[in-house]
């Protein structure tokens, strides 16, 4: 199947370039929104599961089709736009939440050389994207003109600002380990014959942890989501949504979730690469599986992980939040720095050699 | 020496890691989830559900319009009204019990000298129009009959302890 | 028109019409993501002459980071607009014809007459391998190290200087210190048993 | 093609632009500050333009100068506004006249 998808891809890039970069789009983009509504219901159910029950099950057979009634039910509801609300602003703000979510698939490498767009600086260019991000939930919480819409945007934007810097960190070490900022360049970087051990999470733990962790509180997600407060702020900078307005932002949520496993499994899980390339008796056994499962195994797993989270931590208050991000990410992801420096100086054997 | 280990502690997050175990292990644990219109939970005869009326096994309504339940019921959901009847005896002529003000807090039941008004194992119920809400003597006594056999079961079951 | 000029037309259209917006604008919240909207058709043209790496910056620090926190400023502060509007329509006139001077002078000295493509030829295309961020990252790291260490210290400058300026320990709020709380240790610190005899 | 007198002219009315921006908004120091920032952007067009078509690197060094002071600027600019407002309650520019030589 990815054979037919690769040659697919090639006859595509001998003909008309706008309709076969429209194409590809598409190819992208439809399978990552059907990825995003089933990775709610992957949510329900897996912290139903951590919760001792069984989570949505009714709608179809096993519950499969909870997400498209949740689809339908939120298309048909009204959008309500509350009085002394910037109408234009306030459609406008849960397009700027997705759009940048799913812009950023533009650059992301699903198997070696199955990529949108190639580019040099796609490091760069994913992280200017998930910095626009913010800007959905600034204006979503100041076009609602509602007191609890507004501090929940005024809390997230002033998360996501610092968490950015942290995460940006991050991944200067992980451009200073590979060389490049070429997201292709960074996971053939990781090749090796030690399989697993080969990869970036090895010899940049600490930054692929913050990495994670800062991915969670860029994301807004549990048990960092004081933008959505619940108990506090009832549901932050979207309280004031409804219908499909409010279903698209929390398409993008879950687009920029699965956005940032995807980045999580190309910088420090080795992207498409197998985990026991080189072993002797399994990397032989495993050498049919094509990268795109890999990768899309790879993802499947950070993206458990942050299900996981949501169901394990109690939220975080909002001081510590900022004291994490301030006091302890940015000097450990700076002392890091310095040290994958003095490894990809000295030529450390195995990743750096 | 303490300071290292909580240092070393916190680095590796080694309390996360914990919390993170435990779901991880709840994950596999059997769930406890009542299917609910397949299956139902088990039911105790103390169960408070929509009331009833009960009669005597002759068929004379056991309510002798004492108005007790009346006067317990901290919700003022209850509204009697009684006469003598032909026959000398004292019987309601109105019974009427607003369920949007009722707590189901079993007081009437408890209050109740002959046992008349009791409330049932119904939780099934539900109204189309407001009216419908208030049930009269008549409806009372028609729940009252059909689950008179239920009924004295889980009072005779309740009867030591009582 | 070749696509390229179309798409350089198209955005300096938006571009300017965003410049426009953004002064006069009676809200400030509106200025600020017209503000937002310019940078982001600027990066655009950036593209177009081949600098990548700064087209991605703009997006990236002003986008990002600046205007983020304009905006975060602008919607903080209870601005009353009506004073600070006054006297907008008297200085139109003024503020037209100086600005209307300005363009037709440094018109005159760039228009085509002295930069069009007769005097100045199109640059040749980089070749696809060329990468704008390396060749820039190897000049900024040899020739123009110490200026950069420069600008280095200027940003540090401006974030020890905004700490400086907007810091302030309220007396009459309560707060915690997180700091202190994380140090909280499991045993004494944080619950004591105490032992107490029976009575009798 | 895009000519270089293109660009120089885009940025001129940027310029322009901006400076009547200052002219208008007077008494606003946000807007002020933005018309700045515009001002800033309108030179770093000139500077990309001219090194894109001398084939030289040493005009996008300067704009990324010329972006790290901005952002300085901006960020230093701001905290002022914020502690003015937090003590006067106004950013009018004309109430700000205690500073008397």
């Amino acid at each position: 199947m990815i054979e037919t998808m690769l040659s697919l891809w090639e006859w595509l890039g001998e003909n008309l370039v706008i309709v076969q970069i429209l194409i590809k789009i598409v190819v992208i983009i439809a399978p990552l929104m059907l990825c995003v509504a089933y990775f709610t219901f992957a949510e329900r159910k897996i912290i139903g599961y951590m919760q001792v029950r069984i989570g949505p099950n009714r709608v179809g057979p096993k519950g499969w089709l909870q997400p498209i009634a949740d689809a339908v039910k939120l298309m048909f509801k009204e959008i309500i736009i509350p009085t002394g609300a910037n109408k234009t602003l306030f459609l406008l703000a849960p397009m700027l939440t997705l759009g940048p979510a799913l812009a950023a698939w533009a650059v992301i490498p699903f198997s070696d050389g199955l990529v949108l767009a190639d580019i040099n600086a796609a490091l760069l260019y994913v992280i200017a994207l998930t910095s626009v991000g913010v800007y959905g939930v600034l204006i979503a919480g100041w076009a609602s003109n509602s007191k609890y819409a507004f501090l929940g945007a005024m809390r997230s934007a002033a998360q996501i600002v610092s968490y950015e810097i942290a995460m940006g960190f991050a991944l200067v070490g992980v451009l200073v380990a590979a060389g490049s900022m070429n997201l292709g360049d960074i996971v053939r970087a990781q090749q090796g014959g030690g399989g697993l051990f080969n990869w970036f999470w090895l010899p940049l733990l600490p930054l692929f942890v913050i990495y994670f962790i800062s991915g969670v509180a860029e994301t807004n997600r549990a048990p960092f989501d004081v933008a959505e407060g619940e108990s506090e702020i009832v549901a932050g900078f979207h309280v004031e949504y409804s219908g499909m307005a409010f279903a698209v932002f929390f398409l993008g949520e879950y687009a920029n979730m699965i956005l940032i496993s995807a980045l999580t499994a190309l910088f420090f899980l080795g992207g498409w690469l197998s985990p026991f390339a080189g072993w002797p008796l399994l990397g032989a056994m495993t050498d049919w599986v094509p990268g795109f499962v890999w990768f899309v195994l790879k993802v499947a797993f950070v993206g458990f992980f942050y299900l996981w989270l949501r169901a394990t931590f109690p939220r975080y208050r909002y001081d510590q939040i900022m004291r994490l991000g301030w006091k302890v990410f940015i000097p450990i992801t700076i002392v890091w720095i310095v040290v994958v420096g003095l490894m990809v100086v000295l030529e450390m054997p195995w990743w750096f050699d | 020496m303490n300071v290292l280990r909580d240092y070393i502690k916190s680095l590796f997050l080694l309390e996360l890691w914990k919390g993170l175990s435990i779901t991880g292990r709840y994950l596999f644990r059997k769930k406890f989830t009542v299917q609910y219109p397949e299956e139902k939970a088990p039911m105790s005869p103390r169960f408070r559900g929509v009331h009833a009326l009960r009669r005597y096994p002759n068929g004379e309504e056991r309510c002798i319009a004492c108005k007790l339940c009346e006067a317990t019921c901290p919700a003022l959901a209850i509204t009697i009204e009684a006469e003598p009847r032909a026959d000398g005896s004292r019987r309601t002529t109105r019974y009427d019990i607003d369920l949007f003000k009722c707590i189901y807090c079993g007081y009437c039941q408890e209050a109740c000298p002959v046992d008349a008004i009791v409330e049932t194992r119904i939780y099934e119920y539900s109204f189309e129009n407001r009216q419908d809400a208030v049930l009269t003597k008549e409806k009372l006594l028609e729940i009252g009959d059909k689950c008179e056999a239920q009924l004295a079961a889980d009072i005779a079951a309740q009867a030591n302890y009582r | 028109m070749t696509f390229k000029l179309f798409v350089f037309y198209t955005f300096a259209i938006v571009l300017v019409a965003s410049a426009l917006m953004v002064i006069t604008r009676r809200n400030p919240v509106h200025s600020a993501l017209f503000l937002v909207l310019a940078f982001f058709t600027s990066a655009g043209i950036w593209l177009l002459a081949e600098a990548e790496f700064l087209a991605i910056v703009l997006v990236l620090v002003y986008v990002g980071a600046v205007m983020v926190l304009f905006l975060f400023v602008v919607m903080m502060l209870d601005i009353d607009m009506a004073t600070l509007r006054a006297g907008f329509i008297n200085y139109l006139p003024v503020a037209v014809l100086v600005a209307a001077v300005m363009a037709v002078e440094i018109f005159l000295v760039v228009g085509p007459g002295n930069f069009g493509l007769d005097v100045f030829a199109p640059p040749p295309p980089m070749p696809a391998d060329y990468s704008n961020t390396a060749s820039l990252g190897n000049v900024l790291y040899t020739v123009y190290m110490y200026p950069f260490e420069i600008a280095a210290v200027i940003l540090l400058v401006a974030i020890i200087a905004a700490i400086g300026l907007t810091m302030r320990k309220r007396a009459d709020t309560k707060y915690q210190n997180p700091s202190e709380q994380v140090r909280i240790r499991k045993g004494p610190d944080r619950i004591q048993v105490v032992h107490m005899d029976t009575e009798d | 093609m895009i000519a270089l007198s293109d660009y120089l002219i885009l940025g001129a009315i940027l310029f322009s632009i901006s400076l009547a921006g200052i002219f208008l908004n007077r008494k606003n120091v946000i807007i002020l500050l933005m018309c700045i920032e515009l001002m800033l952007l309108a030179v770093n067009m000139n500077f990309i333009a001219f090194s894109h078509f001398h084939g030289d690197l040493v005009g996008q060094v300067f704009v990324f100068f010329i972006l790290t002071v901005a952002a300085a600027e901006a960020a230093i600019g701001l905290a002022i506004l914020v502690v003015l407002f937090r003590n006067r309650l106004t950013i009018n520019v004309q109430d700000l006249d205690t500073l008397k030589g």
